[in-house]
């Protein structure tokens, strides 16, 4: 049986660019060891942001998938890049993130003009684009060999950022996290070993017409999802996240919380629903959504006591993780016809990108706080109304996106998940999704209330903020706002590509 | 004329002024124009009737739409939020934080206004909410440990409301195809529907907590009295019918379910009186008020039961003008302690006739509106001891209120003696007259009785033993005053607070668990067995 | 019979096991890192079993897995090499485990 | 043909590997991981794959292992190395881990027959480039993408490392790597061998096209000899932020996306090459990558700075 073959599409080429552009932008800032580092970087992101648009214009325009086979080499000899209404999707989101991080970054990594090359700026922004190169390969690439390459380049991105710093607590973040992924990265590997002993391919196409049901497909992949749960720090394998994502700095940290996390998860995604035999399997499926209910519960009460705000945003990332997981069964005992017509699943996707808007929003105004209280103790936050009302106001807006209160892309995400829920009368989903909203209300209501409250009477401000980094996080915040006018009901443009894989 | 734009007008007004005060100048000023936010909702309930614009098309549907139920609480809300705005704009007025207070009242008043309004379940939950969240702002305004404590209960409650709403709703629409039906609609399709009972159940549960049907009241006396008085009056009068209009507008009350209205109308007689015997051992006239709003909303509570239980038509008509009555009353009285706390004894003898007038239409006094709202309601709770207690909880009222006036009096001899403020007084004076009149003057309109039966002899006797027993019996309470225990704001509220060290001991075991959990060879093991265990479960379960 | 190529499968599994075991138990960081390595041996040669049993059309293996092994190895150089540096930063700062210690309340710094 | 010879090499390593694991003290560890890699290339040549045996042998053996021995020596020897687990959890794990092998070994004993194989369709292909190798030309055509990322991931781990470097220090060169004991033949060895090394690096680049060698293994035959004349305190590591240096390290990976890109002026699209011009160009993009893997390797052990720019 031979796998149909790709047929590279009009426009496929952009996928190339789309992966490439950043690659070029790091080896420029690294070779040409500029005064600016940052300008290279400020050239790269808009191009790309228009590039993901571009392709999203034409999957959107075409309703179909964009597709590029890579020198002409057909897989499962080759590699092909496809880019589906997901995928399309995930890189628009973050094109946009990454564009925000890099406005809000510029107040904290511009190079000091007295140097010829600082280590922080050339550092941040050479791994921002690495990040970048990385993340919308997993998006589009369908080999899942090269995806493990991708899931490589995005671990040695990230974690030298969590240690930027230089600070013993973060590189004991960072070597935690290093070696976490790197038994995730080995379980994948060892998966897709397995896989290809068993199929010769690993192009997804082909697996999925080839999947069979027996012993090496079913080892293969619980070492495959436990793996990438590992590098997605779902409960209670997060031991990694909350120091990683908390000693980062602010505008890392956006980054690794809003997008980092999302990567593997969208592997899972991609191994359960185009790989997995079909139909999936309801035990495991449920088993998922119980880690994602006790990521939800138990992430959410962690969160509620920490001290620290960015301790806190870190823990809220992985109970925010857990409603992405609860999205298997759902999709599984939905009656639409596919997968993705179903509500679960636009809710899953909706969740993914709500939070990954409202996270990015939340840890940059965290920081943009921290830096003008010169501290992020929550207790202590008493006046950052007054300092920077901007900052606090993306913060709760942010907020309404994790609560699940309306009107917010959270709140559509979660109805869709509790919809989904109801119907198939998975009930101890449903308490999870309504608990875990609360829980997260409470948690960032207890930031608000300290920051709303008048300032004490030595109050001090460290640093101003200009307006425009205020500005820029308010804007990722409304966009979180802005999903929750999205019409309650299954997109048809997440399904383009899907319909009929090849 | 078409009038429809002033339903839009409605909303948008309040957010525009909210949006505006991004400038420093219009927010510098916002205070004095709070008075002329509720204007287009006021418009739109003396003109507008039946119709219903689309603000968005399918798939989103945001829909608005007056009926006369809504038109009724839309015209009583609009009124108290115009003249409390006016009392806010004068009492607030150069008081720190008097921006950030207006910009709450707007959107508390966006979103109380739009329940009455909206016509689609998205609409309704995200004005719902609208209302009950930015309320914490009023609650949590004055920033004293009590009402850090207040604000924190009322926020976890409302939460706690939005979930059990929130999945009442999910219930509700998920026989339904398409993004996002109307109110109509999908409470058509309830009953019998496989959901039915869970889906009353949690709306009653999540509308209940915001009327504050025991032991969902705990926040209201801790809440309502806490804010500055012009808040205190629109939480008292206004917010607690966004749960009233939810139990009009999403029970099936036109299909008789016996059960359920059974359920409802208990629990609210239950309330009635539960908001009575706590009432009368409280000390500050706000506390007293806020408890006999829990009171007269388990009678509104209550009415919908009976209705509910017969399928008696017209049902939410009366519900609704029985929860007009009330808010005005309310309103008028928490307005009244507001001039009474702010002139002291100046000119209690004038202030506290009217007062009294107020109080005791609460209990049905005869002649007074109050006596049209119990006359109206009464026959849906026909002739039996349902009957007999919805008119004994009149007696309670009256008790409560007497109670009430007591205590007004107590404030004003404590509080100094300013001179009245012309704009204050005059508020408090228009909602009390629209308070006394207004119900006589709709009464015609939605009831199939003649005024004239109102005034019959049998009943005025009807109306007047309950208040007399009510009366007696806070002659009775006077004397044996000092032996009444006091019971603590918030009552059980109390209790549950007892077990924060059990909360706390939790807290800490979840967190030393996360600490074992995150130890390196605790996490590793636990990937080995997750990756097995999926392994497993992917080979041997199909 | 067991084949020579079976013969290295095991041993494969065999090192799974045993990197698997030094990943998990051992404190040492370095010897994590050193266990990892071992642990990806063990995946490479599940591959290079996969490349054995393929030989095809003149070839004595198939090509494909041995290119992936190729790359996979210097990924995993490439992940020692960070891991490494990390790891002598960490001694340098004063910590040498994985284990985090209680966090210092007084620390003004944002975390 | 007998089993013995494999069986006993897989012996061999497994003892080796739980030597690797159990041994006390930290350096014999090292030494014992190094020994599994020397056997493994072993192994590797045992299953037929000549190319992975030479990368095993110079990058996972050697590379890795020399980079180990560093960080012994810079290490000390006070880490607390057997901290004991309790017994239950020792036993829990090893049962896993058993587990774990067990379904390996169960897959391993019944594979799929026949085996699935891409050897026919690769083979198939390899007249369109020209090369002989078939292992360089799935990993400089086929499969590219793969290969040029996975340089990324090189100058982003050499970016990770030199993340490490403390401030004032930046753009200094790295700690000397010189041995604890200069010793004589070491020096001697670092004068002679470069030179052979030299040329049986580049014959290794060259040779890779056609037979067995290639890229990494070329390369890090050259970092070998350059770390070897660092060893020997005949050179000093370079500075980090020498231009000359940044340019060596990108230059395999520009030269790489250069040949792609021209892949859609030239060929039929990004990373193709037309026929005619195939092997050229992939023997000039493999020079060109197995030189910057020399220095970034090199850099790779040799670490972050340490001194401050001059």
């Amino acid at each position: 049986m031979t796998p149909a073959a790709y047929t590279a599409t009009e426009g496929g080429a952009l996928l190339v660019v789309a992966i490439v552009l950043p690659v070029i932008g790091m080896l420029a800032i690294f070779a040409l060891g500029l005064r600016r580092a940052e300008r290279i970087a400020y050239l790269v992101l808009p191009v790309g942001l228009l590039v993901a648009l571009a392709i999203a214009a034409d999957v959107a325009r075409s309703g179909a998938a964009v597709t590029y086979v890579l020198g002409g080499w057909q897989p499962p000899l080759g590699i092909a890049l496809r880019a589906d209404g997901l995928s399309v999707t995930l890189m628009v989101l973050t094109a946009v993130v990454l564009c925000a991080v890099g406005l809000v970054a510029r107040g904290s990594f511009s190079t000091p003009p007295d140097k010829a090359e600082a280590r922080s700026p050339m550092v941040f922004w050479t791994l921002i684009l690495g990040l970048w190169c990385a993340l919308n390969t997993v998006f589009l690439s369908q080999d899942l060999f090269n995806l493990f390459v991708a899931l490589e380049l995005l671990t040695f991105s990230a974690v030298p950022l969590v240690c930027l710093d230089g600070r013993r607590e973060t590189l004991q973040a960072a070597l935690r996290y290093l070696l976490f992924a790197l038994i995730g990265s080995v379980l994948y590997l060892m998966g897709a070993a397995l896989l290809y002993g068993a199929y010769g391919t690993l192009d997804l196409a082909g697996l999925r017409l080839l999947a069979r049901n027996d012993l090496a497909t079913s080892v293969a992949l619980g070492l495959m999802i436990a793996g990438l749960m590992a590098k997605a720090a779902l409960f209670p394998l997060h031991l990694w996240l909350p120091p990683a994502h908390a000693g980062a700095p602010a505008a890392a940290s956006a980054v690794l919380s809003a997008l980092v996390v999302k990567a593997p998860f969208f592997i899972i995604l991609r191994l359960w629903f185009d790989v997995a035999p079909q139909p999936a399997n309801a035990m495991a499926a449920q088993m998922l959504a119980w880690l994602g209910i006790a990521s939800i519960l138990f992430c959410s009460v962690m969160a509620l006591r920490q001290a620290r705000l960015k301790l806190m945003i870190a823990y809220s990332t992985v109970a925010q993780l857990g409603y992405l997981f609860l999205m298997f069964p759902l999709v599984m005992a939905s009656d639409a016809p596919t997968a993705w017509e179903s509500v679960g699943w636009t809710g899953g996707v909706l969740q993914l990108v709500s939070h990954a808007l409202a996270k990015a929003s939340m840890f940059l105004a965290a920081g943009l706080i921290a830096e003008a209280l010169g501290h992020d103790r929550i207790e202590n936050l008493d006046g950052a109304m007054s300092v920077v009302p901007i900052s606090v106001a993306a913060f709760g807006l942010a907020g309404l996106s994790l609560m699940g209160l309306p009107p917010s892309g959270g709140f559509v995400a979660k109805l869709m998940l509790l919809t989904a829920a109801t119907e198939t009368a998975n009930w101890w989903i449903a308490a999870a999704i309504l608990l875990g909203g609360i829980l997260a209300a409470s948690y960032v209501f207890r930031v608000l209330n300290r920051a709303m409250a008048a300032p004490a009477s030595d109050f001090a401000c460290k640093a101003s903020i200009p307006l425009y980094r205020e500005l820029t996080v308010l804007g990722l915040a409304i966009c979180a706002v802005v999903l929750g006018f999205v019409p309650l009901q299954p997109f048809a443009f997440l399904g383009i590509g899907r319909v009929g894989l090849p | 004329m078409d009038w429809s734009f002033l339903l839009v007008a409605t909303l948008a007004l309040p957010l525009a002024m909210v949006v505006a005060c991004v400038h420093h100048l219009f927010f510098a000023r916002v205070l004095s124009w709070l008075p002329l936010a509720p204007v287009p909702g006021l418009l739109a309930a003396l003109f507008e009737r039946g119709d219903s614009i689309v603000i968005a098309p399918a798939p989103l549907r945001l829909t608005l739409a007056l009926d006369d139920v809504g038109a009724m609480l839309l015209g009583g809300a609009s009124l108290l939020w115009g003249a409390a705005g006016l009392y806010a704009s004068v009492s607030m007025r150069g008081k720190p934080g008097s921006g950030r207070f207006a910009i709450w009242w707007l959107l508390t008043l966006t979103g109380s206004l739009g329940v009455f309004i909206v016509a689609d379940m998205t609409s309704f939950y995200l004005v719902f909410s609208l209302a009950s969240l930015a309320a914490y702002g009023l609650v949590a305004f004055e920033n004293t440990a009590r009402s850090r404590r207040a604000s924190r209960v009322y926020m976890a409650l409302a939460l706690l409301g939005e979930a059990l709403i929130l999945f009442g709703f999910v219930m509700l629409v998920s026989a339904m195809p398409g993004g996002n039906p109307l109110i109509r609609d999908a409470v058509a399709m309830l009953p019998g529907s496989p959901l039915e009972s869970p889906a009353v159940l949690l709306l009653i549960l999540g509308f209940g907590l915001k009327t504050g049907l025991v032991p969902l009241h705990v926040w209201m006396p801790l809440a309502h009295p806490v804010a500055p008085i012009p808040a205190s009056a629109v939480l008292s009068g206004i917010i607690v019918k966004a749960g009233v209009i939810g139990l009009i507008r999403f029970l099936p009350l036109e299909v008789p379910s016996p059960d359920w209205g059974m359920a409802l109308m208990v629990l609210g007689l239950l309330t009635a009186f539960y908001g009575v015997i706590v009432g009368v051992t409280q000390q500050h006239p706000k506390t007293v008020l806020a408890y006999s709003t829990v009171s007269q909303m388990g009678v509104v509570a209550a009415v919908l039961g009976a209705g509910l239980s017969t399928g008696a038509p017209g049902t939410a008509t009366l519900a609704a003008f029985y929860a007009l009555h009330h808010l005005l009353v309310k309103g008028a009285l928490f307005l009244g302690v507001g001039i009474v706390g702010a002139t002291g004894t100046r000119y209690v003898s004038r202030v506290i006739i009217p007062m009294a007038l107020l109080a005791f239409s609460l209990a049905g006094l005869p002649l007074t509106s109050g006596a049209l709202a119990k006359f109206a309601t009464k026959p849906l709770f026909g002739d039996g001891l349902a009957a007999f207690m919805a008119t004994l909880s009149a007696a309670g009222s009256a008790l409560l209120m007497a109670h009430f006036l007591g205590r007004l009096r107590t404030l004003a001899d404590e509080s100094t003696g300013d001179v009245a403020n012309a704009s204050l007084v005059f508020a408090w004076a228009l909602v009390a007259a629209a308070s006394l009149i207004l119900p006589w003057v709709l009464f015609p309109e939605i009831t199939t009785y003649a005024l004239s039966e109102t005034v019959s002899m049998k009943a005025l006797w009807v109306a007047s033993w309950p208040v007399a027993i009510g009366l007696l019996l806070a002659l009775f309470l006077k004397r044996i005053d000092a032996s009444v225990p006091r019971i603590p704001e918030g009552d059980v509220i109390v209790l549950l607070e007892r077990l924060q060290p059990l909360a706390a001991r939790c807290g800490t075991a979840i967190e030393r668990t996360d600490l074992v959990l995150r130890r390196w060879p605790v996490a590793s093991i636990v990937l080995l067995m997750l990756a097995i265990a999926f392994g497993t479960a992917l080979q041997f379960s199909r | 019979m067991i084949g020579s190529t079976t013969l290295y499968g095991l041993c494969a599994t065999g090192l799974v096991a045993i990197g698997l075991y030094g990943l998990v138990l051992h404190p040492s960081p370095l010897r994590k890192v050193i266990a990892f390595n071992l642990l990806g041996s063990g995946t490479f040669i599940l591959f290079g079993v996969a490349a054995q049993r393929g030989a095809a059309a003149g070839l004595l293996a198939d090509p494909v897995p041995q290119a992936m092994v190729i790359t996979g190895i210097v990924v995993a150089f490439a992940a020692t090499a960070v891991a490494v540096a990390l790891l002598l930063r960490l001694v340098e700062s004063g910590g040498s485990t994985l284990e985090p210690s209680a966090p210092d309340p007084q620390d003004d710094r944002p975390s | 043909m007998s089993l013995l010879p494999d069986f006993a090499l897989m012996l061999l390593i497994l003892i080796a590997a739980v030597w690797t694991v159990s041994a006390r003290d930290r350096r014999d560890s090292v030494i014992g991981f190094i020994v599994v890699g020397l056997l493994l290339s072993l192994a590797w040549i045992r299953l037929n794959s000549v190319d992975v045996a030479l990368t095993e042998a110079a990058v996972g053996g050697g590379a890795t292992g020399l980079l180990l021995l560093r960080a012994c020596a810079r290490l000390g020897p006070n880490e607390t190395e057997g901290v004991s687990l309790k017994v239950s959890l020792r036993i829990l794990t090893g049962v896993l881990c058993t587990v774990v092998a067990v379904a390996l070994a169960t897959i391993v004993l019944y594979p799929i027959e026949p085996a699935p194989t891409l050897a026919p369709t690769a083979a198939a292909h390899m007249g369109e480039i020209g090369l002989g190798n078939p292992v360089t030309v799935v990993l400089l055509a086929y499969r590219a993408i793969d290969t040029l990322l996975e340089k990324v991931v090189l100058v982003l781990a050499l970016i990770g490392v030199w993340a490490l470097t403390p401030d004032p220090l930046w753009g200094g060169a790295p700690g000397s790597l010189r041995a604890q004991h200069s010793s004589g033949p070491l020096t001697f060895l670092a004068q002679v061998l470069p030179p052979v090394g030299i040329v049986i690096g580049v014959y290794l680049i060259w040779n890779g096209a056609d037979r067995p060698g290639g890229t990494f293994q070329g390369g890090t035959v050259l970092a070998a000899m350059w770390l070897l004349v660092m060893m020997a305190d005949l050179r000093e590591p370079p500075e980090i932020r020498l231009h000359t240096l940044r340019r060596l390290v990108v230059l395999g990976p520009v030269v790489f996306l250069v040949a792609g890109f021209a892949g859609f002026w030239i060929a039929n699209g990004f990373l193709s090459y037309p026929p005619d011009l195939a092997k050229p160009i992939i023997v000039l993009v493999e020079a060109a990558l197995a030189l910057s893997i020399a220095v970034i390797l090199g850099m790779l052990v040799a670490g972050p700075a340490a001194r401050a720019p001059r």
